[in-house]
């Protein structure tokens, strides 16, 4: 088991390197340099000079790649070209106010998926499964910007019950956003459940069918109970990946909701920083959304694998 | 002497003022367009006036007829030729860390502006100031190198805020003023905290808190004012205002001003280093429609000069659509097939991706081909004007002789068509020295036309200001923005 | 007469088609089980038998309906029954053994989980003594630790155990009917017979009613009392299995027992032609005219009806006395016998083969020496002309020498050489055109083999352009000629495999083999995927062509009497090791390597009074002894503590016939005879 | 392209038309095709028939409601938004229309390489589209599109690329289906080459996957194109474009909806007729397996 965790730990941490790689040589492949980049017209003379000073760009590539590399994993991403500002706070904070709204999206999300796709699973094609899946149908397909918007011009304006606007700063502890996360988070769970539910609803239909749900009904078990004991474990089990896989998604992905709302997440600092042309700080964003993207699909498989007794013995036998 | 009666009267009329104990909380929005650099330091660069103009003072501000009025400077009057100016000061003012207001102040303050090292950008508007003296404690002398009869409207500009002697190391992040509020807590990007100052000289403000909130996207200032979130928007669209007119819970000030908008090429680029192509780009544009199809109609038309229409000094220029003479210029410079530019705009300002696309469609019939960029509201000041080769620009107004010195003169700091070009700096510099009204104006006219030839900033109107207010907010000015006294503010 | 246990009559049942008429699956069945009567219910696949089965028990999957006929079990019909009374009856008095218990056992619960589970609703148990009752009822189906079973997950336990846990799950409930839905298939040999026995034992003792659903007449042989012959969804013929096995009187059923092959004959089995009908594809008259030897135009116009004999059999044909005259055992065609001396078609020089390729880390700590070859020390060469069959139970390493002779899995050690001396390469991708057109390989599993997409067309185009350059007209005209020699007509041409029955996509898949005009045809399992009938018309076919193209086969299959019926000679695999080898006449009698003895003793014949003998437990291991002999762990014969050090000498008779045994031929012939006579 | 002998009426294009009549046969299959079709026609024909110059600003009627002239009325520039949305999907199909088969054909094609390959390369490979995934979509698209421009000869690239990573992953899950089964070992024991193995045996049957994630692709591709023009870094005006027109006429909705309302009702009738069409198109293939038959 251990030599197993320790494999996936290794593949983990394998892709992350990768990861580094891809996005320094992308950088590196880019006209100019990080500073003639940021700095565009200006960049001649004395500026240019400290700034190339500040960035440590007159060293080899590989140099630089490695001394990037080796602080990076101690946490130090260095100083943000636009302002010398320190990136591992920069990009701390707003990963914080990223993991917030992404973490409450699944909170809610995620269950109310399973349920749906459960509910319109076992009742397949009755007026129930229909409508769900309608709605599932416009809610994956209506861009989100738009239902960001209408939410905002009802809950906010019309109504009034709830702040439209994110108004708290980035660097605003996690508690402060609350009454303005709301509309945020309803938005993405309205899309994230759509996906999740149509994936639940297949897998359920496709186990309702196995052999031993139909053994289990001519065992005389009553139909809640092979439903509760017999299907849905096996049904769910595929679900943990896809969730896992959202992770990318809601980490960056959901820029979008993030202008709309005027939400301080990562989303709005990877256009910026990449239309300022801030590249320090994009290598940084990418890095640390990639490590957490693969921290999540390892806990992701370890979870499936334990909740899987035919992978968890296949994992035993071979430790 | 004149001049001296007017600033007693003036000052009488500050009697009325506001008794009550402050109450209730004011939120407003300032635009985050310095991102990372914004600061309270009035004269810097990134200074966030929203803030600098409820916390500090000036000697003089604009009344609300747009004339100088006392603010700090009780009164004030000069010598024959105009060149040496001594003011009056208000007695009993203290800053908000409870030093006294005195002359001292007053030095260190400007003295501060002119310093060559500060490289304030406000420094253009007081360049003529050769030195500042304090005569006593309530009295100071400013001599100039020039005779310059507008003297006081150079010193109602909004960055000339006097501070504290000596407090200039930290007053960026300490907003130690004398104005109606107090910095309780700075935070550019997020909320900024002022409280009400109790012995403010004009009397308590009627406000005990105002809360600045940065938000760069304009269609998200609108969406928070909608939800409640702030109190006022400053530049609203006439779109937005038949919006925000149809619900009772706001109300609309109307204010034609001097602020205008426009396109800034750099006359310091190719093709727009020939005066030809930079006349062409700007012949295209048809004014008229431009004022209806962005400002909705709430706008003047201007021919690329930046003098405010009711400015004594306004030159009269015609400047139809001329597409025909614009497509000859370019020919005669080399352009026959005409020329692609990219507009760099953003939603810091609602109007601007409007005006470009506008722009756009009639600059394509002269074959100026416009590919519009849009560009991220986050510090827009600081990395996309007087950066990109072309990009919109805003500016609020000014008197005529600061906007000319501050904008077009080579030396000026802000001079973002970077528009070097000595006869126009001796014209100015003529201006100025000219005591006799009549001479003096003629020259600002020339000098207007001048621009209108071979300026690099397409300035197609200037605008009337649409201002939407939250209904529980009252006795707010209608007037310029630097003219709002902000003390007089209540909530319900 | 007692009332019956259960009592089905005139029951239809089908589904909506396509375009909205529906199709029978079964057409008017009647059935009755008596108290303690044991019924079997054969047919091949498509006749309905699984259904009428569930139909037993109330139970239609989705998409069927009943349309008319009534159920009863006990007196209750069941299919008016409310949820809770059927879920009351379903695994108590009428319990089910499913036909695939690895799929039918939650793969998330644990076996005991599952077995309390059938105690909670069904027994009069208290729980506290739940585990003990449990532990009891796998001990009552010869499961051996059967606390360590208890904690263990479905997908940990073999076949033959996972349908012990099955049975036991049954008889949780103290039921009162069996109902078993083709419970031995898919088992091995060994195991099968010892089920079956535990099957007899059980119903027995219990004197429980049973319905017991097979294709396989020797299973019914061995547990029925009675027998009803299915076809279509109609039943054409029931009797007591005496009566069935031995003078059935319906076509049908005598072209069934004629189509199974027996260790005894030396003549292949008799070959059905054609195909059941799909379900609604019946017309008016009896379903199995066109196929039938007897059939006149009567049998076409109007459907029989069932008529019951004086003898008390009831059969649904016009002509049943004259059914007698079809012969019932061998068609008479002899084994080709293809004896052509020379060089060796096939020689398996000291070949061993292992799945466990060491990997790198294995490699750099040693332990590569210590993984076992999967198949180890073969040493065999086969004749030009001449067939090798391959024996042995799962596991025991055939398909995997085929694999490696194919090329399609390397050899660990020794070599593999045909006609010409020269050794193949182990890796197909690197062998000669020449040599790969002379070794073909035919798979198992037809819907598998053909690529789903192509035509006939197509897949036959393939080894004749890869080979011979065909194309065009040439191409088209060698394509008809191939099918024609398979029996299949040139219209196959354009069908998709999708639209070809089991059998008609297995002689597809020879007649690509011998598109190629091979000199060796490697089969593997060929006929265990198919209907007994449809395997008969396939041995034949292969025979045929060994007889016209003097091909060499090497044959592999778990079925005895299968590779009796086409080889020359037979080797007899375990674990992957070789036991014996030998002319087809010498290995299947005695003396015989203890091992093939164990296995010819297991193999069921379809006749009542056959009776398997159960020498060794059918225990699975998992990989061979690191030494010694093999079979050592199970051997009724063993020695001592020779059997478990050394490998056993090759002992030789004089026409061939060689065992490894440390046991001399003599005292295993004495042996042998001895317990012959007990 | 004629498979077999001359003679032989059988084309490739038989089974094409069949999966086509069994999807027309679903309700989701009719609705969904009809829904793309009607958008791909009226995108090739939209400048023939529309009624304004989409570009054609007018001061005096902006923001006014439908009516006989403008039946969606007009947008904050008086321009008219029913010509707009008309032509709005046209450079959306155009580069989502090329970039997603440009996807789904290399990815495919590598997922096929690598699931054969197997062993180093193909542990590498997986590695390297992991880490691909790994990252928030913007910002792979970002850093293309800032540093070379918002044309379409830089968006089809992009995101062809892009897309074309997770297809990998689902082709070689295809492949290592397609390997396990008997016919692609029977081809490699025939001695038939890989090139062969992939080009008969592997493409026809993984192409239904790849066909059925392909529409996916595209309706996600659609949803990410709209996005960024949203956010600027898409179309560049005055080219009309829903997403662009969203932005804009977004501030203005609570009081003149319809500037919203055009182009949302045709991006999203075109993405839900593509997920219809792509759920017929699976059940038709049988790769949905939630849809067995009853017997």
């Amino acid at each position: 088991m251990l030599r197993m965790l320790l494999r996936r730990m290794a593949l983990g941490a394998i892709t992350v390197a990768i990861v580094s790689i891809i996005i320094f040589s992308g950088v590196e492949l880019l006209p100019g340099d990080a500073c003639t980049a940021f700095l565009e017209r200006e960049a001649k003379g004395k500026l240019l000079e400290n700034c190339r000073e500040a960035q440590g760009l007159n060293r080899g590539p590989f140099e630089r790649y490695f001394d990037w590399a080796a602080s990076a994993i101690r946490g130090d991403f260095g100083v943000s070209a636009n302002g010398q500002k320190s990136i591992a706070e920069l990009v701390g904070n707003r990963l914080k106010n990223s993991l917030l709204l992404a973490s409450s999206s699944l909170a809610l999300g995620v269950p109310l998926a399973i349920l749906l796709g459960v509910i319109t699973g076992l009742w397949r094609d009755r007026p129930i499964d229909l409508t769900l899946s309608t709605i599932a149908i416009f809610a994956m397909t209506i861009p989100e910007f738009v239902s960001a918007t209408v939410l905002i011009l009802l809950f906010s304006v019309w109504l009034g019950w709830l702040p439209g606007i994110v108004l708290t700063p980035a660097h605003a502890p996690a508690v402060e956003f609350f009454p303005e996360i709301i509309l945020p988070v309803i938005v993405l769970t309205m899309v994230m459940t759509a996906h999740i539910l149509r994936m639940v609803r297949s897998s359920v239909i496709e186990v309702m069918a196995g052999d031993y749900v139909q053994m289990a009904t001519l065992k005389g078990v009553p139909y809640w109970r092979i439903v509760f004991r017999h299907a849905l474990p096996n049904a769910l089990l595929p679900a943990i990946n896809v969730v896992a896989l959202t992770v990318a998604w809601l980490l960056g992905g959901v820029v979008v909701i993030e202008v709309v709302f005027n939400y301080p997440g990562l989303g709005r600092m990877i256009i910026d920083s990449i239309s300022d042309r801030d590249l320090p700080v994009v290598q940084a964003i990418a890095l640390i959304v990639a490590t957490v993207y693969v921290g999540v699909n390892l806990s992701a498989d370890l979870l499936t694998m334990f909740a899987n007794p035919r992978l968890r013995t296949l994992y035993m036998r071979q430790k | 002497m004149k001049m001296l009666l007017t600033a007693a009267a003036a000052s009488l009329m500050l009697a009325g003022v506001a008794t009550a104990e402050p109450s209730g909380t004011f939120r407003q929005a300032h635009e985050l367009g310095f991102g990372a650099q914004s600061s309270l330091d009035p004269i810097s660069k990134g200074r966030v006036f929203q803030i600098t103009e409820k916390i500090m003072n000036r000697l003089v501000r604009p009344g609300l007829d747009g004339k100088p009025q006392a603010d700090l400077a009780t009164s004030w009057d000069a010598n024959e030729d105009a060149t040496v100016w001594t003011f009056e000061l208000r007695d009993g003012v203290t800053f908000h860390d409870g030093s006294t207001f005195e002359a001292a102040d007053v030095v260190y303050s400007l003295n501060r502006v002119l310093d060559p090292d500060s490289d304030s950008p406000a420094r253009s508007a007081v360049k003529m100031i050769t030195s500042v003296e304090a005569l006593d404690d309530m009295t100071v002398q400013i001599s100039l190198n020039t005779p310059f009869a507008d003297m006081p409207l150079q010193l109602m500009d909004y960055r000339l805020r006097m501070l504290n002697e000596g407090s200039g190391d930290d007053i960026a992040t300490s907003g130690n003023g004398t104005g109606p509020f107090m910095v309780e807590s700075f935070d550019a990007e997020g909320t900024t905290v002022l409280v009400a100052n109790p012995d403010y000289w004009e009397g308590a403000p009627g406000v005990a808190r105002m809360e600045v909130i940065g938000i760069a996207d304009g269609q998200a200032r609108l969406q928070a004012l909608l939800g409640g979130q702030i109190d006022m928007e400053r530049g609203i669209t006439a779109q937005q205002q038949v919006m925000l007119t149809s619900s009772n819970k706001f109300d609309v000030q109307v204010i034609p001003t001097g602020n205008w908008r426009g396109l800034v090429f750099r006359t310091d680029v190719e093709p727009f280093s020939d005066p030809r192509v930079r006349k062409a780009v700007r012949m295209v544009a048809d004014r008229d429609e431009l004022v209806k199809l962005v400002l909705g109609g709430q706008g003047v038309v201007a021919c690329d000069a930046p003098v405010e229409p009711n400015d004594q000094y306004r030159a009269d220029i015609a400047c139809p659509q001329d597409i025909e003479g614009a497509k000859a210029l370019l020919a005669e410079a080399g352009y026959a097939d005409g020329i692609d530019v990219d507009v760099h705009v953003s939603t810091l300002e609602s109007t601007w991706p409007t005006l470009a696309v506008a722009y756009q469609e009639q600059a394509a019939a002269a074959g100026i081909r416009v590919n519009v960029v849009q560009m991220p509201t986050d510090g827009y000041w600081s990395e996309v004007w007087m950066k990109k080769d072309v990009a919109a620009t805003r500016w609020n107004e000014r008197p005529a002789d600061q906007a000319l010195h501050e904008i077009y003169l080579s030396t000026a700091r802000w001079n973002e068509s970077y528009f070097k070009d000595e006869s126009f700096d001796a014209m100015l510099a003529s201006a100025r020295r000219e005591l006799d009204f009549d001479s003096r104006n003629a020259i600002y006219q020339s000098a207007q036309e001048y621009l209108w030839e071979n300026g690099g900033t397409l300035i197609p109107y200037t605008v009337t200001k649409l201002i939407g207010v939250s209904s529980r907010v009252n006795n707010l000015d209608a007037v310029k923005n630097d003219a709002v006294r902000w003390h007089m503010i209540t909530v319900d | 007469m007692t009332q019956p246990v259960i009592d089905i009559k005139d029951v239809s049942i089908g589904f909506d088609g396509k375009s909205g008429e529906t199709l029978h699956v079964l057409r008017n069945v009647d059935m009755s089980v008596s108290e303690g009567e044991s019924l079997g219910i054969v047919g091949e696949s498509g006749s309905g038998k699984s259904t009428l089965a569930l139909a037993a028990m109330g139970y239609l999957k989705r998409g069927l309906r009943l349309l008319d006929g009534s159920v009863s079990f006990r007196g209750e019909d069941m299919f008016s029954r409310s949820g809770p009374e059927l879920e009351k009856i379903r695994g108590g008095e009428l319990a089910l053994i499913p036909q695939n218990s690895g799929q039918s056992l939650t793969p998330t619960l644990r076996i005991g989980a599952q077995i309390i589970e059938a105690l909670r609703l069904h027994s009069s148990v208290p729980p506290a003594e739940y585990s003990t009752k449990a532990i009891e009822l796998l001990s009552q189906v010869r499961l051996p630790e059967p606390e360590a079973i208890l904690s263990r997950f479905p997908h940990e336990l073999s076949g033959g155990q996972q349908q012990r846990v099955a049975i036991a799950m049954a008889l949780a409930g103290e039921p009162h009917t069996l109902l078993l839905d083709e419970p031995t298939t898919g088992l091995d040999v060994t195991t099968q017979a010892h089920i079956l026995e535990l099957l007899r034992d059980i119903a027995r003792e219990r004197s429980m009613a049973m319905v017991y659903v097979s294709h396989d007449l020797g299973a019914i042989a061995r547990v029925c009392d009675r027998v009803m012959v299915m076809y279509a969804g109609e039943v054409v013929l029931d009797g007591t299995t005496r009566q069935v096995l031995k003078a059935p009187v319906h076509p049908y059923a005598r072209g069934l027992l004629a189509s199974i092959p027996r260790l005894a004959d030396r003549q292949l089995p008799v070959a059905l032609d054609g195909r059941p009908p799909a379900p609604g594809g019946v017309g008016v008259g009896c379903s199995f005219a066109d196929r039938c030897a007897l059939s006149e135009d009567r049998c076409r116009a109007e459907r029989p009806e069932l008529t019951t004999l004086p003898t008390g059999e009831q059969v649904r044909c016009y002509f049943a006395d004259r059914a007698l005259e079809l012969s019932l055992r061998g068609s008479g065609v002899e084994p080709a016998v293809v004896r052509a001396d020379g060089e060796a078609a096939l020689s398996l020089n000291t070949l061993s083969i292992s799945y466990q390729q060491p990997g790198l880390l294995d490699r750099v700590f040693g332990r590569d020496a210590a993984i076992v070859a999967t198949v180890d020390d073969i040493q065999i060469s086969v004749a030009r002309g001449e067939t090798l069959g391959l024996v042995g139970e799962s596991g025991s390493g055939k398909s995997t020498i085929l694999k490696s002779v194919a090329g399609l899995l390397p050899p660990v050690g020794g070599t593999i050489t045909v006609a010409g001396g020269t050794p193949l390469a182990p890796m197909v991708e690197r062998r000669s055109a020449d040599h790969l057109r002379r070794v073909q390989l035919i798979f198992q599993n037809p819907d598998d083999s053909l690529n789903p997409r192509h035509t006939v067309a197509e897949i036959l185009s393939q080894p004749l352009k890869l080979y011979f350059g065909l194309s065009g007209e040439a191409l088209e005209r060698r394509s008809a000629e191939i099918l024609d020699r398979v029996r299949l007509g040139a219209h196959y041409l354009d069908r998709l495999p999708s639209q070809l029955s089991g059998g008609e996509k297995q002689r597809v898949a020879i007649a690509r083999a011998f598109a190629a005009d091979p000199d060796l045809v490697l089969c593997d399992e060929v006929t265990s995927a198919l209907d007994v009938s449809v395997q008969a018309a396939v041995l034949d076919l292969l025979n045929e062509l060994k007889e016209t193209q003097g091909t060499t086969y090497v044959f592999v299959s778990h079925d005895l009497a299968v590779v009796k019926a086409l080889s020359d000679r037979v080797a007899v695999l375990y674990q992957g090791r070789l036991c014996e080898i030998g002319p087809s006449e010498q290995v299947y009698s005695a003396p015989s390597h203890p091992y093939s003895e164990v296995l010819l003793g297991a193999v069921l014949e379809p006749d009542p009074d056959v009776a398997p003998v159960l020498a060794a437990d059918d225990v699975v291991e998992s990989s061979p002894p690191a030494a010694g002999c093999p079979f050592q762990r199970r051997c009724p014969r063993k020695i001592g503590a020779i059997c478990d050090t050394d490998m056993p000498p090759w002992q030789e008779t004089n026409n061939g016939h060689a065992i490894r045994c440390h046991h001399t031929i003599a005292t295993l012939t004495q042996l042998q005879e001895e317990d012959a006579r007990a | 392209m004629t498979l077999t002998t001359a003679d032989r009426k059988y084309t490739m294009f038989s089974p094409v038309l069949t999966v086509l009549r069994d999807v027309l046969a679903r309700p989701s299959g009719a609705i969904g095709l009809t829904l793309v079709t009607a958008h791909l026609v009226l995108a090739l024909i939209s400048p023939l028939i529309v009624p304004y110059d989409f570009k054609a600003t007018n001061s005096s009627m902006m923001l006014t409601g439908p009516d006989m002239a403008h039946w969606l009325g007009t947008d904050h520039m008086g321009r008219d938004v029913f010509t707009r949305v008309l032509l709005g999907g046209r450079e959306a199909l155009l580069v989502t229309g090329i970039a997603t088969p440009i996807a789904v054909t290399w990815g495919g094609f590598m997922g096929i390489f690598f699931g054969l390959a197997g062993g180093r390369i193909d542990e590498v490979m997986m590695r390297i589209v992991d880490a691909f995934l790994s990252l928030p979509w913007i910002l792979k698209m970002l850093v293309l599109i800032v540093t070379f421009g918002t044309g379409v000869e830089v968006l089809i690239p992009t995101l062809a690329f892009f897309y074309g990573i997770p297809v990998i992953r689902i082709a070689r899950a295809a492949t290592h289906d397609v390997i396990a089964r008997d016919f692609v070992s029977a081809a490699r024991a025939r001695g038939h080459g890989r090139m062969t193995i992939i080009w008969r045996e592997l493409l026809p049957n993984v192409l239904d996957t790849l066909m059925v994630e392909g529409a996916m692709r595209w309706s996600w591709m659609l949803l990410a194109f709209s996005s960024l023009s949203f956010l600027g870094f898409g179309v560049s005006p005055p080219t009309p474009d829903w997403g662009l027109m969203i932005a804009d006429a977004r501030g203005f909705m609570s009081f003149a909806p319809w500037g919203v309302l055009g182009p949302v009702v045709a991006l999203s009738s075109l993405i839900i007729g593509i997920n219809l069409t792509a759920d017929a198109l699976a059940k038709a293939l049988g790769i949905d397996r939630a849809q067995k038959a009853p017997v």
